[in-house]
């Protein structure tokens, strides 16, 4: 039995989590792309620059965010007047906290994938008339599915645990911002609190596993059934 | 090792006025405390799962009881360190001028902005201002407009980048950042006592726990308190 | 329409070179293991940059002085040495690849008739994976024709297929040089192969 | 310029890092191991096992760890009758918090990498006269090393900016348990210390930087100078 | 030593089925593509698991009733079909991977031999990668020979080859069969290698 509170406090964290991942997806691939085929000065600390967010303690990423996102900082500020969007306090915001905390981790495995990729089945590709792009489309980007379903569970298990940057960006609103994490945070600072803390951990563990079948699902239909030869 | 200090474990917000406590001490030529600041909540579970430190400095009761009744606590070593005020903080730059009375107008005074507390549901600062508030009747009004902090000084940090218009914090907080402004400070009788109680743990091996404790506790100790800004018990 | 080719390339500590110009027809490239024609036909499909050099094809110059086209844009179909078949999509998304890539218009050969004298219809629904040797083979073959290429770049396309099969497969590229008039560049090692199809023989290397 | 203090804060940092990866490195690679070859009933309970310190905030895992390896709990008494280990308040106890942290993502890069390797080889190198346990060694721990350096990276990555977890089980004990994410917390606690936050961040910044440039050394060195053919 | 197989194996929609015994020496193989035959090596190599049947040479059973030796145990050395190379080793290390691995005393061609007559030892600093197709081979020949086989499975090891270093090689070949008897199983299309290889040849499926 699970009261309306529970189920909202749910419903926000997925819809984080959705909404992080999303954002990261592009960004991260595009990243990951980069790292792994693109050789430049300075690739090292682009790389470092990725990896930044699991480096810095959360509470510090999520100070960062506050100093740059927030209602004085220079892009929040922007934000606002150009498109009148606020961060700060809403669930979107909590959403950028959780995406920038899964970025390392989604762009990592997108990279492996995109680094096994054999280059010759690009160039058939490119040999039976296909364009740069539609041969990226239709060869590479199929070929790194791996990594990119790894990238997508890894995020959102990353973003249904966000804590630290969530709270110090976008505080703890019932509602607004107050994803699982920081309702389990609650109920564990009051004594005798442990019950709830394992109920709200328990529905955590619940939705990581449900997006771990999903996964394993989508996995499995788009190339499970390819038959690999081992002999 | 004989040359460790006892292990203290002690709320956050504590942290430069133990500093200096510790080595006012050392001074004397006893070895340094090792003090380890954190959140009450989580050096309470520490203690109460049996780990080897001497100390407990609580930023409220409602630990220090759990841990007694958990018989976790050296009898008769529980004591108040200090106390503290609440106090309503704006950003430096800001002109808002409010006085604290009965029905005051916080939630006007806020406008689409939000309040910068600890939280309310967790951590004690919060909880004092929820009753603060309570008493003079505007928490329903200011309930939803909350902006509920990690701790006290998230809340702070919250004011100081002018996320939040206002915010509530300890006196000990807005006294050292220069990036935020006293409004008002909340009457002593609108909330309870803010004590910082301190006991020795039942796990204690250490032979300075005791002496320490009492040094805290001594005219030297409440000294180096009052100018963080901690007030007398 | 005629070949023309002038290319060198530096591959690790050799030096690939090869000259030849060419009538219309099939022209072997013949030569022992290690020679570069691989290389040669890699250069063509605008998969391996000349260091210097032209290549010419009738009146399309696919490389040269200030000239590189995309392989995309060079319009060859290329039967690889080593297969590369996609392993992601089923025989029959291989063999359609370029053919639904080509303009209609362009195209010189049908699905089914491809289908049918490389006898690999049955298939169809298969993943490459799971495809023996010469199968994998003869669906690399029709992938490229399919591609409605006007130029036909055949590494060893007959190797591991036998006697029958390939005997179908030579008719049908004799019908190709000869009807179609698409030029072919043919790497093969063997000597009846190469006397029943080529026009022109250019040794490579030695 | 660096004091004492700060010194001693990197230094054990490091040595954190260091044995939470080390420890965390063969028990990742054989549930890498086991999540990508074997099917077994509840394998997909395993990998979201795997997943759960990333679903759960960091505080939830160190107070699990707590409960569980604290004095009182049950592996924390065995442990220190039978082996006189203690893990609270000790810079062990920190290792094993970073390590709990660090494992989900050790796991993903390495399984990425072993469900890319062509089983192919490996029954080549058993006709060649190599048993099961040299084909893996020899053939199929090489191919994996990709993922296996990932996991490195990330692995140390994430114990360097490990926070909630840490401070929840062994506390922040300057010398012994503060680690860099903790002396920046302290940091932040105290008014006006951004200072010494930056500073401090700078560090586990440089320090990131650090592995990351020796960790693509390493891969260049393993095999980079294998020349691919995309042609 | 003799060869008595017979083995049966479903694979997707096809059934594999072969029973044949042949005396000592080299037995070919002969069928069209997709009949079957990598599979007959796969299955005597112990890569893949015969639905039921036996597989005997001379006097050791390799797998039947209650019996199933791991591969390693067979002692055989396989060219496939598709190379296999140990893409991060190099030459030198693939050659000798198999060959390490040989009690000294059971083998029977030394590594500078083997390098001599397959014309590798330009390229023993090498990655795979970098091999043309019949450099790579040539390798894969020298990397079985050298593992010290008591049975040799070759599929197609000549394709792409030369015509000059196919005569050297199957020169070897018949060499290993006449001098050191080690009984080999060999799968071609090529009616001439086959002729002057075979001992026996075992026609497959059709
Ligand atoms: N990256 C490289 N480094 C060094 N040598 C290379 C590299 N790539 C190719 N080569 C060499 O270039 C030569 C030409 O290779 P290519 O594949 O064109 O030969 P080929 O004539 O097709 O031979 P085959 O008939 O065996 O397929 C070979 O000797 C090969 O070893
Ligand atoms: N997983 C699979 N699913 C369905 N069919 C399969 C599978 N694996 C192999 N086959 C089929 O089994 C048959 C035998 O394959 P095999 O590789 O043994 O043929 P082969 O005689 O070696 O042919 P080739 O001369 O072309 O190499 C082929 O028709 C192949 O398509
Ligand atoms: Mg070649
Ligand atoms: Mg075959």
């Amino acid at each position: 039995m699970m009261s309306a509170e529970l189920w909202g406090i749910v419903a926000l964290s997925l819809r984080v989590g959705a909404l992080a991942v999303a954002l990261t997806l592009p960004l991260a691939f595009a990243l990951a792309w980069i790292l792994a085929r693109w050789r430049f000065p300075g690739r090292v600390l682009l790389d470092a620059l990725v990896h930044l967010p699991l480096v810095l303690p959360p509470v510090v990423t999520g100070w960062l965010l506050l100093v740059a996102f927030g209602p004085a900082g220079p892009v929040g500020r922007w934000l606002e007047e150009w498109f009148g969007v606020v961060l700060i306090f809403r669930w979107t915001g909590a959403a950028l906290a959780a995406a920038i905390m899964a970025l390392p981790l989604m762009v990592r495995a997108m990279r492996l994938s995109i680094e096994a990729i054999d280059l010759r089945l690009e160039g058939a590709a490119r040999t039976l008339g296909a364009g740069r792009w539609h041969a990226f489309r239709t060869v590479s980007l199929p070929l790194a599915l791996p990594g990119i379903f790894a990238a997508l569970v890894l995020g959102f298990a990353r973003s249904i645990g966000e804590f630290g940057a969530t709270i110090t960006f976008v505080s703890n609103i019932p509602g607004e911002t107050q994803t699982l994490p920081l309702a389990i945070y609650s109920a564990l600072q009051v004594p005798g609190g442990e019950a709830m803390v394992t109920r709200l951990a328990l529905l955590s563990v619940v939705l990581s596993l449900a997006a771990l079948v999903l996964s394993e699902w989508l996995v499995r239909r788009s190339h499970g059934e390819r038959a690999r030869r081992g002999d | 090792a004989a040359d460790r200090g006892p292990v203290v474990l002690a709320a956050s917000s504590l942290q430069g006025a133990l500093g200096e406590a510790a080595d006012a001490w050392a001074a004397r030529g006893h070895a340094r405390p090792l003090l380890s600041f954190a959140a009450s909540s989580a050096l309470a579970r520490q203690a109460m799962a049996g780990a080897p430190a001497d100390l407990f400095v609580s930023a409220d009761e409602a630990w220090m009881d759990a841990l007694a009744r958990a018989g976790r606590l050296r009898g008769g070593t529980r004591a108040t360190l200090a106390a503290n005020r609440l106090v309503l903080i704006a950003p430096a730059g800001s002109k808002v001028e409010i006085a604290i009375q009965r029905r005051f107008a916080l939630a006007a005074a806020l406008g689409s902005g939000r309040l910068a507390i600890a939280d309310p549901a967790a951590v004690p600062a919060g909880r004092y201002a929820k009753t603060a508030l309570a008493h003079y009747g505007v928490w329903d009004s200011v309930a939803p407009k909350l902006a509920p902090a990690e701790n006290v000084r998230a809340a702070l940090a919250l004011v100081e980048r002018r996320a939040a218009p206002l915010g509530i914090v300890y006196a000990t907080d807005a006294r050292a950042s220069r990036r935020v402004r006293q409004v008002a400070l909340f009457p002593a009788s609108s909330h309870p006592p803010i004590r910082y109680p301190v006991a020795i743990l039942k796990a204690s091996r250490h032979r300075d726990a005791a002496a320490f404790r009492a040094f805290l506790l001594s005219l030297h100790g409440r000294a180096i308190l009052a100018r963080h800004g901690f007030a007398a018990p | 329409m005629a070949i023309d080719i002038d290319v060198e390339r530096r591959l690790g500590e050799r030096n690939i070179a090869a000259r030849f110009t060419a009538g219309p027809g099939l022209t072997a490239l013949f030569g022992p293991s290690g020679a570069g024609k691989t290389s040669i036909l890699n250069m063509v499909a605008g998969l391996l940059r000349p260091d210097r050099g032209h290549i010419r094809i009738g009146e399309r110059t696919l490389f040269g002085p200030g000239i590189d086209l995309a392989p995309e844009a060079r319009r060859v179909g290329y039967v690889f040495q080593d297969g590369r078949l996609f392993p992601h999509r089923r025989v029959r998304a291989n063999l359609l690849y370029g053919h639904d890539l080509a303009p209609p218009a362009n195209r010189w050969m049908g699905f089914d008739e491809a289908l049918a004298f490389l006898g690999i219809g049955h298939l169809l629904d298969r993943w490459p994976q799971s495809l023996s040797g010469g199968e994998a083979q003869r669906v690399a073959i029709g992938r490229a024709l399919l591609a409605a290429p006007e130029l036909l770049l055949l590494d060893e396309p007959l190797a591991s297929l036998d006697a029958a099969r390939r005997g179908e497969i030579m008719a049908v590229i004799e019908r190709i040089r000869d009807e179609l008039r698409v030029p072919i560049l043919y790497v093969s090692h063997d000597r009846a192969e190469v006397e029943r199809l080529a026009t022109e023989i250019v040794p490579i290397g030695g």
